[in-house]
């Protein structure tokens, strides 16, 4: 049996009314216990205090954002080469929760570089390549918003993701490039290998792999949506001619 | 060479409006679309001049053989009607001959000069016709063209398109009014409305991949 | 091809100073600027280069959404798809007017308006030079954003929305070349990732354009 | 008169984030600034408020042509023209409607990007209260722009060149408040002199505006 | 109350078009302006509501009592065909019954909730046309009103018109086809035509106050 089955309307709606309240309480029970895990039972950080506690929201909530909008663009491009709707209404389904991703970690972010850099916001490439990424999001969902006919919007959304995705590897270079002869070393951003010990790894773990259960359920959810949404139109409009 | 189509079913905003079509139009001859407002004229002619894929059926003529004309006409205000003509001429690579042919058989010689938005409704309208004629092609797909044109001008317009059947061309014209073309053949596409699709009508490919998934 | 060149051309000029109006808006964009941030020349020749490039690209962004709309709206853009010229080609020719109307005249007012922000003196050399190669990328960029939304109804906002994260490595590279240049430090590399977009960008992103002009007749 | 006020608040939205895109043109103006400028804290500190007024003038800017160039080609100025309301009421409506959908969220926003340019703790107030009071001044304005241009295809250059030297009162004295404010100076005068600009602006501006339709429709 | 109007010449961008215009329409009457495309009618209607100056000459009403309505329909497209008649209402004080009875009249209850967008180019004319029925204003003034309307619908069209006169309003009507309104009076423009300033035609401002300053 291809992966294709899954892609049949049919056996979507089916396969994910089934799968989404599992993954929903999969992933609440992995939320729940990293979370509790990580902010009542690990000590706090010799430096920077119990402010190193934000990380079990911010580092999920930040590899999310990214990997959501790498996400979209697998399923523009199934969209645009073979012509799946399902697919097409997940991306349009997904990119809500990455905006809302990348907002939570950039707050998040902001709060946790108060007390460590002394500033809300400093034009680290690392930020800053995120912030594009934010911009990115903007676009994509306002395009869907601003166009009326659904396949219109599909693929005229599905070439900006494609288009897009392009620039933004080319930003985070530029970033980096922009930045590096000014470093103040303001990026503390802590590398796993060396920051972070395992007392405050295994509890991450399990919250990275509650965000992604998270997004799972989310974007099931939301893509049935869609898929009814779109479906109650065609409805709508029959309705009309007849 | 002839424009012959066989169980097209067109779409606008995904909704059917027409299906189950099916004509042909031979070289020198004219076909007249007829129906209510709203039957789907304008969706059918967008399709034959490729401007949007059909929903279902075929098309023989690729949409390089075909001159479409519809309410907006491509006019340029601050162009003068010389300069707009003769831009279509270059895209359309016919030549300055053309476009003093074209102006001269749509009556537009003594308005050369002037700019396009000092023209009157018909006025600007005989200049949309005029573009048809520096297109060079055979297939005329034509939407409502005498909208806004006086008795005269429509007599002007019926001459050219005679003109063009009896150079071979062919012509598909919506139209609501008399065009002063006995000879032409008139399609009502009142028979051809689309059914809904509980009734047996075509559905689009979103509706037909979707029916029975919610049970 | 080339008809469609002259055609936009002296649409711009008929349409009262086409080439004009990009120029005002640069000139207007840096002469706010010190309104805004108080006339300290040390200051002022600091940001200079950087405010160059950002007035340069807004001055291109608010003319994108003649590039493709007006042509819509009176219909030549139906007439254009069913032309005998590939879309291809008509996007790139209209991205083509767009540079000769608003990049051009930008590059070359450049170095005047340096003057304004009290640009240093190496500087002038280096931010004309970015932006002759630079500017050619925010026209074709700035093309295919057209392109997206020319079916929506006064798309201007959305349009600069879309286009703006796409001209950030441009901006980069291109303020980069500028601000070292002013500096008297090295410019090479900038420059070549500045020449390599903009060439990657002329190359490929038409094909994009032509598509997405194509979906929105629909 | 209510009713077109809320005509065109119901076109904004419908239009897909007739209110999200001034703001997202307003962020993306204090992005780019960095990106030409360069990341250092201390030089974004001090040009933070002026910039922070130069963006949201340029997004009122570029919102401007939305508030009559879309009603003139449809027809519907003809017809209110013609109907039972005064056009200088239609005029105050419209600038309202403007003011509804981009001053008022570019106010409220501007902190928040204010934390991306780096603005000093102080500056925080001070920038929000001179937006909240000039912002509205900007609005009206621009109307008296836009009448002027309306008749004009795609005038949206050509309204910013008109627009702009207009729009330096109310920017020196927004930008000064903002930046005393900033540096912990005394504001009272150059608010005084803005809060009279707008006043003023509001108060006498739509009879000119009105003047200027009826020209450009004649 | 009638509308009257006498030696009024009319100009388009400075060009005087027509003069010596004379004319009276009363309650219940209706006018139909004719003439070959060109002569001026769309720029008499404009300067009848007011839209313009004359050249000369006077109008007895003032333009508030004139509901004008021409090839631009002042619609929304985003906007529903209710919410868009409903705008009207609210500016001219008529109320939600006018719609209702608007959208009865013009046989557009069914597309109600449309987006204006979604319509067919007749579809499109009728809404324009149900925005008079809510003016509630006296006097209609409307250029080329039927054009892309269906046989049925441009008798809906004139029902409407009958139903205005009835009612004691006025109507002037430009056209090029015939609106099956027998009874109403139909004045020629060509009479009209501004002669050449050299023949004793009228000229403009400007003009007159120059003559002769160029001996
Ligand atoms: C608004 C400010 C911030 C933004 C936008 C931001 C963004 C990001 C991003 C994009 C990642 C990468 C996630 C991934 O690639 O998997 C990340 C990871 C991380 N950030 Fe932040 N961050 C911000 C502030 C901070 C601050 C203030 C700290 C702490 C001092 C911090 C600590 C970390 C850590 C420890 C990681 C995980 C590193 C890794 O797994 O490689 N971040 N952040
Ligand atoms: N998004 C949509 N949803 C539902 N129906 C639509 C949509 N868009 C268009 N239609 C309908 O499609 C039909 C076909 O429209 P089309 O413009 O082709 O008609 P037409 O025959 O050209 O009419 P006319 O003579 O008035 O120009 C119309 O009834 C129109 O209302
Ligand atoms: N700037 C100008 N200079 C010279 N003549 C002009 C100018 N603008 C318009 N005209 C002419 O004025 C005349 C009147 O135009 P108008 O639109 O009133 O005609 P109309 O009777 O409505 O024609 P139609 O039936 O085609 O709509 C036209 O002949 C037009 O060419
Ligand atoms: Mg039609
Ligand atoms: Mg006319």
């Amino acid at each position: 049996m291809s992966i294709w089955e899954y892609a049949n309307p049919k056996k979507f709606m089916q396969t994910s009314g089934w799968l989404l309240p599992w993954v929903a309480a999969l992933s609440a029970v992995a939320l729940v216990v990293g979370l509790v895990w990580g902010f009542f039972f690990t000590p706090d950080d010799y430096k920077q205090g119990s402010t190193v506690k934000i990380i079990y929201i911010h580092v999920p909530s930040a590899m999310m954002a990214i990997n959501i909008w790498v996400m979209m663009l697998v399923a523009s491009l199934i969209w645009l080469i073979r012509r799946h709707h399902v697919s097409a209404l997940a991306a349009k389904a997904a990119a809500p929760i990455g905006v809302t991703m990348t907002l939570i970690a950039l707050f998040t972010g902001a709060i946790w570089g108060e007390p460590m850099w002394g500033t809300w916001w400093a034009w680290d490439p690392r930020l800053t390549s995120f912030l594009i990424l934010f911009l990115f999001y903007l676009g994509y969902v306002a395009l869907w918003e601003a166009i009326d006919n659904p396949d219109t919007a599909a693929d005229l959304t599905g070439v900006l993701c494609l288009v897009g995705s392009v620039f933004a590897l080319l930003s985070r270079y530029a970033v980096n490039f922009w930045n590096q002869g000014l470093h103040q070393g303001a990026s503390l951003s802590l590398d796993k290998e060396e920051n972070v010990a395992d007392v405050f790894y295994f509890p991450l773990l399990v919250c990275i792999a509650g965000f992604v259960g998270l997004f799972v359920a989310l974007l099931l959810l939301r893509t049935r949506t869609e898929i009814r949404l779109r479906r109650l139109k065609a409805l709508e409009a029959r309705e009309r001619m007849a | 060479m002839d424009l012959s189509v066989s169980d097209l079913a067109v779409a606008r905003g995904g909704v059917p409006v027409l299906e189950g079509l099916g004509f042909a139009v031979a070289g020198g001859e004219a076909l007249i679309l007829r129906g209510p407002n709203g039957i789907g004229k304008t969706t059918l002619l967008r399709t034959l001049a490729g401007l949007q894929p059909p929903l279902a059926g075929t098309m023989s003529l690729p949409a390089e053989a075909i001159a479409y004309a519809a309410h907006a006409d491509g006019l340029k205000a601050t162009l003068t009607v010389a300069e707009n003509l003769a831009f279509w001429a270059a895209v359309y690579g016919t030549g300055a001959s053309a476009v003093a042919a074209a102006m001269e058989r749509m009556n537009l010689s003594q308005l050369a000069p002037r700019p396009a938005m000092s023209l009157s409704a018909g006025q600007k309208r005989r200049l949309g016709l005029a573009r048809l004629l520096v297109t060079g092609r055979p297939v005329w797909v034509l939407d409502e063209p005498t909208v806004s044109l006086d008795t005269a001008s429509v007599a002007l317009f019926g001459e050219a398109v005679r003109g063009h059947l009896a150079a071979g061309g062919m012509a598909v014209i919506a139209t609501h009014i008399d065009l002063g073309l006995p000879e032409a053949r008139v399609l009502d596409l009142g028979a051809f409305k689309a059914r809904p699709p509980g009734e047996g009508g075509i559905s689009g490919e979103f509706d037909r991949s979707f029916d029975g998934a919610f049970a | 091809m080339i008809a469609l060149v002259i055609r936009d051309l002296r649409l711009a000029i008929r349409a009262g100073g086409g080439f004009g109006l990009g120029l005002a808006f640069f000139l207007i964009v840096t002469v706010l600027v010190p309104f805004g941030v108080g006339p300290e020349g040390a200051t002022l020749a600091k940001i200079a280069p950087g405010i160059l490039w950002v007035g340069a690209l807004l001055a291109c962004l608010l003319s994108l959404d003649r590039i493709l709309a007006l042509d819509y709206e009176d219909g030549s853009l139906d007439l254009l798809a069913t032309a005998p010229i590939p879309l291809e080609g008509v996007v790139t020719m209209k991205a083509a007017a767009h540079w000769v109307t608003t990049g051009l005249p930008l590059t070359l007012a450049a170095p005047v308006f340096g003057v304004l922000l009290n640009l240093p003196q190496p500087g002038f050399a280096w931010v004309t030079l970015s932006l002759a190669i630079g500017t050619p990328a925010l026209s074709v960029i700035g093309t295919f954003g057209a392109a997206l939304t020319v079916g929506l109804k006064r798309g201007g906002l959305l349009l600069s929305l879309l286009v703006l994260p796409l001209y950030v490595p441009t901006l980069i590279f291109g303020a980069e070349v500028s601000r070292r240049g002013a500096m008297g430090m090295e410019t090479a590399t900038p420059l070549l990732l500045l020449a390599g977009i903009t060439a990657a960008a002329v190359a490929l992103l038409p094909f994009a354009s032509a598509a997405a002009i194509r979906v929105n007749l629909r």
